[in-house]
């Protein structure tokens, strides 16, 4: 039945995250945006209890993802782990999402991990930090274009390449590497394999400065002849003609995709709380019913902004519902990071523009918020990707259908 | 526990009033509108339906299943999805029935809603709106004043439903101008009554098929008895957010009918050797139609389900009728676009649902869930 | 030099044309959108003076639009046909577009002529009302797909083929049809030819019931082996290897885009005077200098709409300047009609929006100004063919390049 | 004569400013971004142009040509081209100079302007912008009475660029709170004066090349004749106006920046077997904002041209900036988005395009034509 309630337990998880993001990271939020490539020892305390976090859930039974769909009035509703995520993301990026990238082991490997690993796997790399390598210097949106190799030699398979835009490939211990087995499949070649951060080979070589999210750290990392063994792969080894391989690498955006949208809704979020609040300081009302003739300018322009805002949320729910239920979700999940990507844009810079000079001050934190929110429109697949998905997903259309 | 499922009974009610829309609907949604009415069987094959009856209490001669307000923005989107014109001219007997139904007393009940139960339909009505620029929902002109027994009211109204051949009308009007929505009450006026003058029939950019009436009050006296929900008188702004929800509901159809319209074009049309769908502008014109209407559809539901929870939604409504009246014209716009020149000629739907997809934004009433 | 300043002869037009509008068309325009496909008879009188115009205009020393482009500094701006188009077509437009097209002699054919006739043909052809017939059924913005054939037989052409969406179809005299005179050479085999309508073969088969510009009619048009004499061909009936006679054909584009922008803008115009105006007498005020946190809600809508307004007028000029001095603008051409279409669309909704009812109701000419500016955005182009000829110009692509 | 033709001396001036700022600034934008400064070769360099001393009359030590908006304008939008800051820099001494050119007595150019005429960089400003969220510069806070043969000076400023280095602060204050545009005046405060109390640098979001300052006025007295204009005064609104052409200018040159460079970027980077400018998706972002640079371009031209004139041209430079404000900070974002990730990171000029963008809406003041 339609529902909107969140259940306690989700509750909980709001309230958490809120009040870590309250008292712990909107207080140190502008200093690490300052001191890039610091480490934040102030979330350290954080790592355990999200270590907690996924042992508790991986004990509970896991519904198989192919499972066939069961007909609409059956399926009984669950909430999982990528609603509690995306409810959590909200709340912690409303303190800072920079830091909320940085708190170990909450890296997007994690998620990588925790989507298509062994129950070994899960085990070995429990309580491990897990960044994500995908993209390279020539590679962007174009995953399938990567030219990282995996080769087998033994019990053992040799990485080489370079992966740039790792999001906390310092501070992280391990790397999810997307790498191809064979390019001459394509990408059906492509596979990803866990890396050892102290493994030989592996070299950090360049962390990035950034336009915002700076409390964590992206670095370019390089593979030369790392050796990792056999099974640090995610996932079967077979190439298969199909690309199944691929969607399978891919499939993980599904559920990443809703909780960087949720990212983006908890920055424009504390934009917008914030805003009203020092306009209401101001004498500004905002007043819902009346016709826009009675209305303020800035007071419309911040319905209209709340009103975008609900929108952001519900995208971002319905996908993480999806998913939790099993359901095939590529497009909403896609949807709703098209949506939450732009308008978090849109809505942060607006607020840095209603505050005035204010606004566009570092004294306070909105303009650093229009800085950190742009990203949720570029990582995780641009708001172009979005759109192809989307629209392909609608179209019936194949990538050679709609380029 | 948070769900985007409707239940069973939704789902099968959804089902029916989908496959009405397709078949009943949709079909004569053209012709109506060209020939400015909308025949009687129509309205008797959507009377079949029994949905409003549905909603009605066994003891007022309904059924006396739950009214809830999901459902009825469920119901709202999928007839709005055949056509806006007749989906409002199909509903609007609940105008009158569902504020009755919610806030009447149980002698309006128990006079008025048996009316809603027969077998033919009801013609029944309210009168919210009116002709001016700043017309807003709260700030109605209309006034009605207590005289010993009576009550007598004043004013112009615009945008009635069948004002000219309904049996009842629900006129709001203010008791003093200027008291927002808590100063508004509904007034129930049965035809013939002295002082109800149905005007000319209006003209409007869209929405032609709708007989739209002015309809004036000139010392129009009606009985105590008649002010909804008796001396205590009725929670007028959930009126209106229950308004809002259904125009939100039905924008989401009218944008879900011009996203598959247009997709089903842009696959078919072949300009410069492929579908025009497969161009990145007009792929993501129609990937950002799809967006936003399940935003609205959403935004609709939320509201509607803190409705039936009896939990005040004058906020969510607000922004959901926004959020709808802004991207509905977009969304319309664009569905003549995709069409290039086909859809700027009468032949195409998306021709209509441009002109009646800009009416959302403005009007409010005419539609309640 | 920079100047905005209109000579005293465009003046005249400018005022000429809103004398027409005011008290000619204004008070016809709602009749003639109830009564679609009816002649407007009160505007007859305009046919001889738009006849006397050209006239005049033809005796004038006509430059050579491919004379070499003369270094900066030496060019001596001159105020030519098209700028006087767009400045008279903003005025008419003010009044009603749908009229504006249906003045007789005043039609897409009679540019077209007027730009590429031989001194002969635009004699033999002056004072006739032409129209312009390019569409078919299956080719809208793929003009180069045209079949509509034009076979030389003897001393005559015969033409065969069905023409849509032809503007004054049914009220014009003659008939400006692009065919292809050797489908095999493709867009190279294209020509346009002057069809008398009262030749046997010509049949108008339908009028189109339009939702907007009402006032002209819209007609298809069947051609069935209509012999028309062989110097009726305008430009040479050579085939060229490049496709050098296709672009002469969509040079006259480069003329009428600007016309049709400026078409957008008197209808946006008229709607945003009207709504002030209505406003204004509800006491609604509108104040230019104000920061937007002292506005009204709708008191910032207009300033808004106030900008992009100027902001058409002055891409529509300069596309119109650069056309008169021989310079090359398809692409600024194409830039003033994208802003214009879609910008003339965006400012006539919001009128019908900030009216309320009476915005809607068909009572005032707001709801027509709507229905009417769309199709600015649709004919002579879509916004999204302007769109690729300003990408393709801006990045120095090929078709083939941005497709 | 409608023309969009800038005159031969104008295209000389526009190629001059536009080697320097390829040449000087665009290579330096970085670093002194990064470094918060700019050195002072820099500003060296760009005297020797000897742009500012060019509108100087001769009696008064400069080349004596004919100031002329349209001109600023042209010049603003090249500077800009290379970096809004590093232009905002350079141009800060004509906040001083260009308003005593205009309204100054003459007893006041023949004081100050000799010194915008000599070898070196001349440290001089303006202080207008106060740092609250309502900040409207038609109604500033700061006070000025007249106490004798003095003018009072009370108030707290922000954005006040190079106020470190000044010699010489044109400050904005109202005689009343409230009077509006007509009720503020200019006053000369020179480097030194009691009252005059020179605050922290202040961090922005963008715009670190440039330092800016909070300037405090406690007390602050000058004598009667230090009043912009003398006895009559000055034309604040003439001076906002001027103001908002320049900013206007110089978001068309940050936009064209960011069009320039993603265009190019956009055929040099290949994905999925093509370049991305090959994709519609990108190619119509790059073409829209083409557009909109183009018009942002001609409304400043307009307004300057009518400020040439001597007309009225409020209107005119309002509604180009709130133009310009608009689409600056959507073109600059879509800067950072045509490259993706690498639009993120410090190494791509469009990171601080997008940072800069976001001032121009809030900033009034800071430069003048």
């Amino acid at each position: 039945m339609i529902d909107f309630e969140l259940p306690p337990a989700l509750k909980m998880v709001k309230d958490f995250a809120h009040g870590v993001a309250r008292d712990t990271f909107r207080p140190i939020a502008r200093k690490y945006d300052e001191e890039e490539h610091t480490t934040a020892e102030e979330i350290a305390f954080m790592g355990p209890i999200m270590a907690q976090r996924s042992s508790e859930r991986r004990k509970k039974p896991k519904k198989d993802a192919d499972e066939p769909k069961k007909p609409r009035a059956e399926t009984e509703d669950r909430i999982g782990a990528i609603m509690s995520t995306v409810v959590g993301s909200e709340e912690f990026s409303w303190g800072d999402a920079g830091l909320l990238l940085a708190i170990p082991g909450n890296g997007l490997g994690n998620a990588a991990i925790a989507a298509v690993a062994t129950p070994e796997q899960e085990e070995r790399f429990a309580g491990k930090f897990a960044a994500m390598a995908i993209t390279e210097p020539g590679s962007g949106s174009d995953s399938g274009s990567i030219s990282t190799t995996a080769v087998l030699d033994g019990d053992e398979w040799v990485i080489n390449g370079e992966k740039i835009f790792v999001t906390d490939g310092k501070q992280c211990d391990i790397v999810v590497v997307w790498a191809t087995v064979d390019k001459s499949a394509g990408k059906a070649g492509i596979k990803s394999f866990v890396v050892e951060k102290d493994r030989p080979g592996v070299t950090v070589t360049k962390l990035e400065h950034k336009m915002g999210i700076r409390a964590s750290d992206t670095a370019s990392i390089v593979f030369e002849d790392v050796r990792i063994p056999k099974d640090n792969i995610l996932g079967s080894p077979e190439v298969k003609t199909k690309t199944e391989g691929f969607k399978g690498v891919m499939k993980t955006f599904d559920n990443t995709r809703p909780i960087v949208g949720s990212m983006a809704l908890g920055i424009a979020r504390a934009a917008l709380e914030f805003t009203k609040e020092k306009l209401e300081e101001e004498g500004f009302q905002f007043r819902y019913g009346l016709n826009k003739c009675r209305l303020g300018a800035i007071e419309r322009e911040v319905l209209v902004m709340e009103s975008e805002l609900e929108a952001m949320r519900l995208l971002i729910w319905r996908a993480a519902w999806m998913g939790d239920n099993g359901r095939a979700n590529a497009m909403e999940a896609s949807m709703s990071k098209a949506k939450a990507g732009r308008m978090g844009s849109e809505i942060t810079r607006r607020c840095v523009a209603l505050l005035g000079p204010m606004g566009y001050s570092r004294e306070w934190l909105v303009e650093k918020w229009a800085r950190d929110c742009k990203i949720n429109d570029i990582y995780e697949g641009t708001q172009q990707i979005q759109q192809l998905v989307v629209a392909r997903n609608l179209l019936g259309y194949s990538r050679a259908q709609l380029k | 526990m948070i769900s985007f499922q409707p239940s069973e009974e939704q789902g099968q009610i959804i089902d029916m009033v989908r496959r009405f829309a397709a078949d009943i609907v949709r079909p004569n949604a053209r012709d109506c509108e060209e020939d400015k009415a909308i025949p009687d069987d129509l309205l008797a094959k959507f009377w079949e339906l029994g949905l409003i009856a549905n909603s009605i209490p066994e003891d007022c001669g309904g059924y006396g299943f739950e009214r809830s307000a999901v459902t009825g923005a469920l119901i709202s989107e999928e007839l709005a999805y055949g056509d806006l014109a007749l989906a409002l001219a199909m509903l609007s007997p609940t105008l009158f029935a569902y504020p009755i139904l919610e806030m009447g007393t149980e002698e309006q009940k128990k006079k008025y809603l048996p009316g809603f139960c027969g077998e033919t339909f009801k013609f029944a009505t309210s009168a919210l709106m009116e002709a001016r620029v700043t017309f807003d929902p709260t700030d109605v002109k209309a006034q009605a004043r207590r005289e010993g027994a009576e009550y007598v009211l004043n004013g112009e109204k615009c945008l009635v439903p069948f004002a000219d051949r309904a049996d009842l009308f629900l006129v709001f009007a203010a008791t003093a101008p200027g008291t927002g929505a808590p100063g508004i009450e509904g007034y129930i006026v049965e035809k013939g009554t002295e002082g109800l003058q149905v005007g000319e029939r209006e003209k409007y950019m869209g929405l032609n098929a709708l007989p739209l009436y002015r309809v004036a009050l000139a010392e129009c006296k009606v009985p105590l008895e008649n002010r909804l929900g008796g001396p205590g008188g009725c929670d007028f702004q959930r009126i209106l957010n229950l308004s809002r929800i259904s125009w939100t509901a039905m924008a989401t159809g009218v944008c879900n009918a011009t996203k598959d319209y247009a997709a089903n074009y842009a696959k078919e049309r072949v300009q410069f050797g492929e579908p025009i769908a497969s161009r990145q502008a007009i792929a993501f014109m129609l990937a950002d139609m799809a967006i936003e209407t399940d935003a609205m559809r959403f935004l609709a539901w939320k509201a509607a389900w803190l409705a039936d929870r009896r939990e005040d939604c004058t906020r969510e409504a607000y922004l959901a009728k926004l959020y709808a009246g802004e991207y509905a014209a977009r969304i319309t716009d664009n569905g003549v676009q995709v069409l290039g020149g086909h859809g700027y000629i009468r032949e195409h739907p998306v021709e209509l649902w441009f002109r009646n997809g800009r009416g959302i934004e403005i009007i409010d009433g005419l539609a309640i869930v």
